[in-house]
């Protein structure tokens, strides 16, 4: 029963080694498309926190079955949240990836300390 | 009534310029009519949907807000109205459509994160606005533009990540999004170390937003490279509201609730704050480009807003509030006379601007006066600010006399530093013999000299900024009675 | 003793259906060069998805349900080979040649990784 | 049981987003990120957010995906080796990840039901909502109507991405080659993707516009089938060529779809206020509260599925137009 | 019973992965993310069946929809750089 109690934190603990794995990606890659995709990843691991907090045990996704009476429904509230995110993520994706074009196109080179030294 | 501005600022598709100066005028009436309500009285609340408040969304103007959103618009109607030469300058034709509605949107968004009162919807907002803010710098002429922008832009995610990571925790912990909620719900939880890092996952991540000291390097860079008139815009007032969110953050949802929260600040974001007027105020000493030097410059003040609220005091509240609204008075001005200045120079390093007075005299005199205000000189804006800033640095006690030194000091770094780009423009050589008038275009001009009156007069007769200003501390100091 | 029929033959569909896929996961990991895995992929693939969905089919019986598993066993059936087909001539068309010989002699390497 | 397979699935995900960091081939990572959002969606399935694994499916597998990839055939493949400097980040980031799960230990265990989130708002939502509005599908009816102002809020981020993409790809690109035809040619000499391809944009397509009108009853909604319907008409572009599907839908009916989304979901606000309610308040709009409400949310989920799919749509053709010039 | 195949299929999926990380070469990449995709569809409609709620087939009905615009676009980006290399050499 204890392991099952610690491994009720399992989703923290992958949410927080996510997290920091897409931060490390954001931080030490000098690639700008490797910056941008720990970027995707770091803000998939906040996802993930917010949909672990909606859950309930023996709940069910929050569409109201008629006729069934004493269902439990997980929470819906965080899932509408990041579903806002998750559009918000794509759009910063998108244009990230459209400035990362131009500036291959003006400088001929994605890597962070290339671009650096040309100027 | 209150939603007003917001639907009216994101419906037009922004198609020319003339409508998106029409619709940031609009906005900013209606922003002034929303002071003058809230100065009479009472917070103006509004529910969207009709739902009540901790179900649905819920828009709040206090006094606080009333003041930044005065800011927010001022500064977006007035850098639009001043817009079209430079901008016809810095942008190709086609493109410009495109350009004015994602300026729209950036001030819609920025005007949306100043009245909400939900936390996610703060989120949504900072997104749409600091989106739609890389576009605009993206739009820069020069191709550092480019890598300027993705740096902001990786900073600025990262930073509204980690924001929603915190809002996340205290969600987790509390049950609801709704600010006001959030902050009588806290008193009921026990485990306080999510709440904790939560309210360290929100200042981190608001910190990088605001370009508060160490992590402001996005900030030079990013404002150096854009189109002037968006530097302007920008510079008043981008920084300025994830401060005050910070503020608001800090003061309504946790001071009441932690322990120890005072010390959060007198610890942590004090010492960060004296570093970042000091840094960046030497850095900008010796900083050789007019547009990176005045950036750099808005670390420093940015430093002088968090000094006042870190304070936790109503006399350093007010002297925050206050100095948002008047630095966004002295650096849109700056701004706006370097916009002046560009259409004749096209390098803005400060060697380059030799003489420049005497073909642009106005131009230059309007730069003096809001340099003058940004030092603090009496009879200025910016006197009032530094002014009410000492004075709550005097109550804290003896540490009080070190701050009342580290505000001097800076501001006689200030007074280099201004002083160096005055005497290039009054006194350095002219690297050309011809020095006849040339001045900028009148449009931009006039509203130049405006902002620069407005320092003056802000200055002579600070009233109502700083009814508004004594008003937004009481109300947010009384969240922590 | 209908229900039961059906049941038990469901029940076989799905074990089946089970055990194909893990062939194929065997298959795609342990075979030794991209022609032969992409073999062992692509046929069980076809395979266990007729076998589970039809299982599945018959667990759910006459309704809205069996239509949607209908569609996507259709789908799944229409791309699976559509995407190993359009993937195993893009592999032939970039030089990647299924030769007999290579495969010998890499075997051993490639089977380690 | 089901929670086994989600620490199975979880671990799977850490492991995938190890290997996308360490991997120096951005194509190779380009892959494995898909991977990491079907495990990512996966999990929200098993964690009971339907709507959520559908939208990440969506835009993990399909939208991103390309994206990523038309932005790869634009730029380098590899990633260049730098050294140094990974120490430091590697303390920075290990400092935070022990301040998280430092945070945990005080945090409800998953799928508590006592957690202070199931306490507050959440059971209104569920108990209220068939009285209010009458439709099965909770999600949905906070997202377009509980909070249909972030949900504004959020069709306007997609409008500042689109026109963002188009403001910063729109310049004209150093040297144009006279050849396009040429190279917009797509997938045209494989005749089996082909027809197998075709015989399934109309389904997708269909398939979009299904869960955009059943996302009252199931998981689904506009943004979900802007997603689906925009994927079906990227699937065209590779098949046919991007200049047959531009045919098929032009640039201007796009930002067509963009504005008219907005502005629907603006105007039924808009509307709302004037028949007397508070913005976004659709109780107003029929003599029947609940009728209102339900009309409400059909109205702007269309406008939001217009939004999405017309600025995904333009976003990929700004890209897919800069690859047929190289 | 559904357990088991889902166990199956989840094994798969680890088999996929492994061979996605090991390459050697795209293509085999490529197929495992195929594979993966597929095994994603029939976990997904099987959990559907073993919650009990099988309305939520649409989510694996998007997925064996979805999957393939995945798989042609990378190979489009394959036939355009080979073809951009091609033109490359040639010239």
């Amino acid at each position: 029963m204890k392991l099952l109690e610690l491994l009720g934190y399992f989703n923290y603990w992958v949410f927080a080694i996510t997290l920091v794995i897409g931060l490390y990606a954001v931080i030490s890659k000098a690639n700008l498309i490797k910056k941008l995709i720990g970027l995707s990843i770091f803000q998939s691991a906040v996802f993930l926190m917010y949909i672990t907090m909606d859950k309930v045990e023996g709940g069910t996704a929050p569409i109201i079955q008629a006729g069934v009476e004493d269902q439990i429904y997980s929470n819906p509230l965080p899932q509408v949240l990041i579903l806002t995110a998750i559009v918000v993520g794509v759009s910063t994706l998108a244009l990230g990836l459209a400035i990362v074009v131009r500036i291959n196109e003006r400088y001929g080179t994605i890597e962070e300390h290339e671009i650096l030294d040309a100027d | 009534m209150l939603s007003a501005p917001l639907i009216i600022l994101l419906q037009p598709r922004g198609l020319a310029w003339a409508g998106a100066t029409a619709v940031a005028l609009l906005s900013f009436a209606i922003a002034v009519a929303l002071t003058i309500a809230v100065l009479g009285g009472q917070t103006q609340v509004y529910a969207m949907g009709g739902w009540p408040a901790p179900y649905g969304i819920e828009l709040a103007v206090d006094s606080f807000s009333a003041l930044v959103l005065l800011v927010v618009t001022g500064a977006g109607a007035g850098a639009l109205l001043a817009a079209r030469p430079s901008i016809d300058q810095q942008i190709e034709h086609q493109r410009q459509p495109l350009f004015y509605s994602a300026w729209l949107l950036a001030m819609s968004g920025l005007a949306g994160i100043v009245v909400a009162a939900d936390a996610f919807n703060i989120f949504v907002f900072m997104e749409i606005s600091s989106l739609a803010s890389y576009v605009l710098i993206a739009g820069g002429p020069d191709r550092r533009a480019l890598p300027a922008v993705f740096k902001y832009l990786i900073m600025g995610t990262i930073g509204a990540t980690f924001y929603l990571i915190g809002v996340g925790l205290i969600y987790m912990m509390t049950g609801t999004l709704n600010l006001a909620d959030m902050e009588a719900r806290l008193g009921d939880v026990t485990e306080l170390n999510p709440i904790l890092v939560a309210a360290g996952f929100i200042t981190i991540g608001l910190a990088l937003k605001a370009a508060v000291f160490p992590l402001h390097v996005w900030l030079p860079n990013a404002y150096t490279q854009a189109p002037h008139m968006i530097t302007v815009f920008l510079a008043a007032c981008a920084t300025k509201v994830a401060i005050y969110v910070l503020i608001r953050f800090d003061y309504m949802v946790f001071q009441a609730k932690l322990d120890d929260h005072e010390a959060q600040f007198a610890l942590f974001l004090m010492p960060l704050a004296i570093l970042g007027i000091l840094v960046a105020s030497a850095v900008a000493m010796f900083e050789g480009h007019l547009k990176r030097l005045l950036a750099t410059s808005s670390v420093a003040q940015i430093g002088y807003i968090l000094l006042g609220a870190s304070f936790v005091s109503e006399s350093g509240l007010a002297a925050s509030a206050m100095h948002i609204f008047n630095h966004a008075l002295a650096k849109g001005g700056l701004f706006l006379a370097v916009a002046c200045l560009a259409f004749h120079y096209s390098d803005l390093r400060l060697d380059q601007l030799g003489g420049a007075a005497k073909r642009m005299p106005f131009t230059c005199a309007a730069l003096v006066v809001c340099g003058f205000s940004l030092i603090g000189i009496p009879g200025t804006a910016g006197f009032i600010s530094k002014w009410l800033l000492i004075t709550a640095a005097l109550e804290t006690g003896p540490m009080g006399w070190l701050l009342v030194a580290v505000i001097l000091v800076s501001s006689l770094m200030a007074v280099v530093y201004i002083w160096r780009i005055v005497e290039k423009l009054y006194f350095g050589a002219p690297d050309q013999d011809d020095i006849a008038v040339s001045e900028a275009p009148l449009q931009l001009l006039l509203v130049t000299w405006l902002v620069a009156l407005l320092n003056i007069g802000f200055g002579l007769f600070p009233t109502v900024p700083l009814t508004l200003a004594n008003a937004s501390a009481t109300v947010l100091m009384g969240y922590s009675g | 003793m209908i229900d039961i029929a059906i049941d038990i033959v469901s029940w076989v569909l799905l074990t089946l259906g089970g055990a194909c896929v893990l062939i194929g996961g065997v298959g795609a990991l342990r075979l030794p060069n991209f022609y032969t895995r992409i073999h062992a992929a692509s046929l069980t693939d076809t395979m266990a998805t007729i076998l589970i969905f039809v299982g599945m089919m018959l667990q759910a019986g006459l309704s809205l349900a069996t239509l949607k598993l209908a569609a996507i066993m259709l789908f799944l059936l229409l791309t699976g080979p559509t995407a190993t087909y359009a993937l195993a001539n893009a592999a032939l068309l970039s030089g990647l040649k299924p030769d007999a010989d290579t495969i010998v002699g890499k075997n051993r390497a490639d089977a380690r990784g | 049981m089901i929670f086994v397979f989600a620490l199975f699935l979880l671990t799977l995900l850490v492991i995938t987003a190890i290997a996308i960091v360490r991997s120096e081939n951005l194509f190779v990572s380009v892959m494995l990120t898909s991977i990491f959002s079907l495990l990512m969606a996966a999990n929200f399935f098993i964690l009971d957010a339907a709507d959520v694994a559908l939208t990440e499916a969506a835009v993990g597998a399909g939208i991103t995906t390309v994206i990523f990839l038309s932005a790869l055939a634009l730029t380098a493949e590899r990633e260049k080796r730098r050294a140094g400097g990974q120490l430091v980040a590697l303390g920075a980031v290990g400092i935070l990840a022990a301040l998280i799960i430092y945070a945990t230990f005080d945090k409800p265990r998953l799928g508590d039901p006592e957690a202070p989130v199931h306490q507050h708002v959440a059971p209104w939502y569920l108990e209220k909502t068939p009285e209010y509005i009458d439709i099965p599908n909770v999600v949905t009816a906070i997202l377009s109507s509980y909070r249909g102002y972030d949900t504004l809020g959020e069709v306007f981020v997609v409008f500042t991405a689109c026109i963002g993409v188009l403001f910063i790809l729109g310049v004209k690109p150093p040297e144009q080659p006279a050849d396009r035809t040429a190279e917009s040619g797509g997938l045209r000499h494989h005749l089996i993707p082909q027809v197998v391809g075709r015989l399934l944009v109309p389904f997708i397509v269909l398939f979009g516009l299904y869960t955009q009108f059943h996302g009252e009853y199931g998981p689904g909604g506009g943004f979900q089938a802007g997603a689906i319907i925009a994927t079906g008409v990227i699937l065209y572009a590779l098949l046919e060529g991007e200049g047959e599907a531009l045919r098929a839908v032009p640039r201007s009916v796009l930002l067509g779809l963009v504005v008219g989304g907005a502005l629907l979901f603006g105007g039924v606000g808009i509307v709302c206020m004037l028949m007397g309610g508070a913005f976004l308040d659709y109780s107003v709009l029929s003599a029947d509260p609940v009728w209102g409400q339900q009309l409400g949310i059909i109205i702007i989920e269309a406008g939001v599925g217009m939004a999405v799919c017309g600025a995904l749509l333009s976003i990929f053709h700004a890209f897919a137009a800069r690859q047929s010039q190289p | 019973m559904y357990i088991v195949v889902s166990i199956a299929i989840l094994i798969t999926m680890v088999l996929a992965l492994v061979r996605a990380l090991m390459g050697p070469s795209v293509y085999d990449r490529v197929l495992a993310v195929n594979v993966f995709g597929t095994k994603t569809v029939l976990l997904l409609a099987v959990i559907a069946f073993l919650y009990g709620r099988p309305d939520f087939l649409d989510l694996a009905l998007a997925y064996a929809l979805i999957n393939m615009v995945g798989i042609l676009a990378v190979l489009e980006f394959f036939q355009n750089r080979s073809r951009l290399s091609q033109g490359a050499d040639s010239d």
